[in-house]
């Protein structure tokens, strides 16, 4: 059975450790916050200014002043801190981050995300995309293995416009968990009930199968 | 001492002249000059060049100099959310400038603090690094980024003195804070005027070195874009 | 959640081993680690290189490290009060290079916030500029300076968190701020530890994420290097 | 009569505009502030971190924390403000300083000075001089005319290493009040009772004298 999105978000939660600074996208990436075991302590970031991202207001406490990254009215936990979007660059692009997970339209089997742009059809902008992209060490791709047409987002090169060159070095769908090796997409879990053979199918780009590969375990 | 309050945006609106190079705060609605965007848009002024994260909702914030066509060309990082906007840039009625918002908010510091250009990693191998520089620094590749000056900044925070020193609430900071320094005028916009001696001087944002005039904005609306409460989700 | 306090110096200065590269706040005498700098004076490590901005005064603040013989190589814009430093520089018992004191800030800040490079007028025409990148700009001159990153960075602040968050008072931030955000590993020592959730967080220097380990320090000596009182002069 | 270093600092502050932001480095120039009209309103900035320093501090109000760039005790005004190096120094070479003055031991006729070395005598350092330098559109050098040796402050071409090229316009000495033109240095006024000859005899630099050399008003 492929992943639900919940799913997905679940087992991203696993990759998090103790004490983890760590900044979600939005959609999928978003709902990882909500699997982080109780005994482990992360710090959401998100790059409009806040660090210590806390749940949603109550009706009473909403402020306009205090949103996140995706425009959402939030709140500030007790060990936070608010700055400007200089400084909050300043901690994405310096390595500060120690997790990012975001969505995208598709990867390559090289590690090149494209997530900001349809031609002709979307052009909203990339926001912090490319930074957060091009300055994490540890970034997680959080989506659909194929898009609502049934076609791979998994690819030998991409389609659409880049959002980073080989930045991406791991990918959650909800269909498997894979890294991006030298040679292509290495299959390290499958989603429970998925075989090799459907991961396979959707696969367009070189995906690399060794040895047995287990069921991921949620 | 030499006070750089003035009484409202009436006051500095023909400082906004025809095609100049506008820098404006906020993050989406969030800590936006409201007071004097409209001013600006009740003006007749035409081709100015925005440099701004965002540019406002459909007929609020920024998006009122779209709807009334005084805006000749864009510089952000994400447009998402107004809708005119796209069609204005399908039709080629506005230029754009699409930048990592990272390296926007950089590029406005380094304008700011004398640096004319730096490199970064955002953009490498996609279309941002097209006609700029590439280089290597100890393995990893960078490209080069240019600095960003205004000729106004328009800058809102929550509270401010007649030496121009500024504080900022919440998120509201964002962009503020950078344009404040780029601006080869910066006028800022407060919710209050406090007097001297009342703002901590080491919990100053903005030192008053950045600012030159400074008014007690009226009626904020500081419309919510996403109200998003805890028992929704 | 998890504390990243510890009790004294003693507990981190197995973190600093030979050969490695540290950067230590303060600007004269003036909000240094005071108790960092001793237990490092303690210890046996050599050949280190120290970036800060002065190198403390004879036998007080990094003074003691240059008694010890423990610095293989200074990167600082100023170091007029110590005398030993000059006869051993004389005598080639260490290495130094001078740095204009904005472009070691600005270097400092850089490599805390990923940007390899950046260009500068400061230091054009001058020795500062050999063997250096020249670029013109808009009609100016510039160098090209690198980003300056450090193995463990030494920090004081005046109060401080269990997340790490940093506030510093008065002029006793200088430099603590950026080199906060450029160590490998960013060792705080605050004057009060303060519970979570007692700092205001639209005024905290140093955000948790930039500080590693943080703890108390105890028998601040602060010693003032020029004391003027109004009735002397 | 050659002026004294008071009178130096008096002839300076004559520049001074109300509303400036003006850094004062050590000697000579510290001295200008005291010299700043009641009806002009100045903020001194001092590099290491503070804009609107006060007086010295009295004895009671001395504080270790809050020093200048000369790592002398001050007070801070009710409008000043803390800040950090990296934006104390974002205030100079942004050109936010209005005026910068400083000393110099020699200057050329192009503009040129040297402040900070000398070759196996003076080895401390620069500090935020360059930076100044560098950076400022309105600089003024206070110095003396001559060093103690008699000999010429004001050169073709500096003979120590150079703090920074071509960036000094203006020079006040004992002597004269001198602006650094295309073609060497202008005389512009003389202390009162020094004469044209005096000044040239102390100027090894080329000197420009056009017209009536006016005495300084102080």
């Amino acid at each position: 059975m492929a992943l639900t999105k919940e799913q997905i978000a679940q087992r991203i939660a696993l990759e998090i450790k103790d004490g983890y600074y760590i900044n979600l996208g939005i959609g999928i990436p978003t709902l990882v916050a909500n699997y982080v075991p109780d005994n482990i302590h992360v710090t959401l970031h998100s790059e409009n200014g806040l660090l210590g991202m806390g749940p949603f207001p109550t009706a009473e406490n909403v402020d306009a002043d205090l949103i996140n990254a995706g425009k959402q009215t939030v709140t500030i936990l007790p060990d936070g801190a608010f700055f400007d979007s200089a400084m909050s660059f300043a901690m994405i692009r310096g390595g500060h981050i120690d997790l990012t997970v975001l969505g995208a339209f598709e990867v390559s089997e090289s590690g090149d995300i494209a997530s900001w742009k349809i031609p002709g059809k979307m052009i909203k902008g990339m926001g912090g995309a490319m930074d957060l992209v091009a300055a994490a060490d540890n970034i997680i791709v959080a989506m659909q293995h194929t898009n609502r047409a049934g076609e791979s987002k998994l690819l030998k090169k991409c389609t659409l416009p880049l959002t980073g060159a080989n930045c991406i070095k791991k990918i959650v769908t909800d269909l498997a968990l894979l890294e991006v090796g030298e040679k292509g997409f290495i299959l390290k879990e499958r989603a429970p009930g998925v075989s090799v053979e459907e991961i396979q199918n959707a696969t367009e780009g070189t995906l690399i199968v060794q040895g047995e590969i287990p069921e991921m375990k949620l | 001492m030499m006070s750089k309050q003035v009484n409202s945006a009436d006051d500095l609106i023909h400082f906004i002249r025809n095609g100049m190079t506008i820098m404006a705060g906020g993050f989406g609605l969030c800590g936006i000059p409201e007071n004097m965007i409209n001013a600006v848009a009740a003006s007749n002024v035409i081709d100015l060049t925005v440099i701004s994260n965002n540019i406002g909702i459909d007929n609020f914030g920024l998006g009122k100099w779209l709807s009334k066509r005084q805006i000749k060309k864009i510089l952000a990082s994400y447009v998402g959310e107004n809708k005119e906007f796209e069609n204005m840039l399908l039709k080629g009625e506005v230029e754009m400038e699409f930048v990592p918002q990272g390296t926007l908010a950089e590029r406005i510091r380094a304008g700011g603090a004398g640096i004319p250009a730096f490199y970064v990693a955002t953009g490498v191998g996609t279309e941002v690094a097209e006609g700029k520089e590439e280089r290597v620094f100890d393995g990893q590749r960078y490209i080069l980024e240019k600095a960003l000056r205004a000729d106004v900044a328009l800058v809102k925070a929550w509270k401010g003195d007649e030496a121009g020193n500024l504080v900022f609430k919440d998120t509201a900071q964002n962009f503020n804070a950078a344009m404040a320094m780029a601006g080869k005028l910066t006028i800022a916009e407060v919710e209050e005027m406090v007097p001297i001696g009342s703002l901590d001087p080491n919990h100053i944002h903005v030192p008053g070195i950045f600012v030159q005039y400074i008014f007690e904005g009226s009626n904020y609306e500081k419309r919510i874009e996403r109200l998003t409460l805890a028992n929704q989700v």
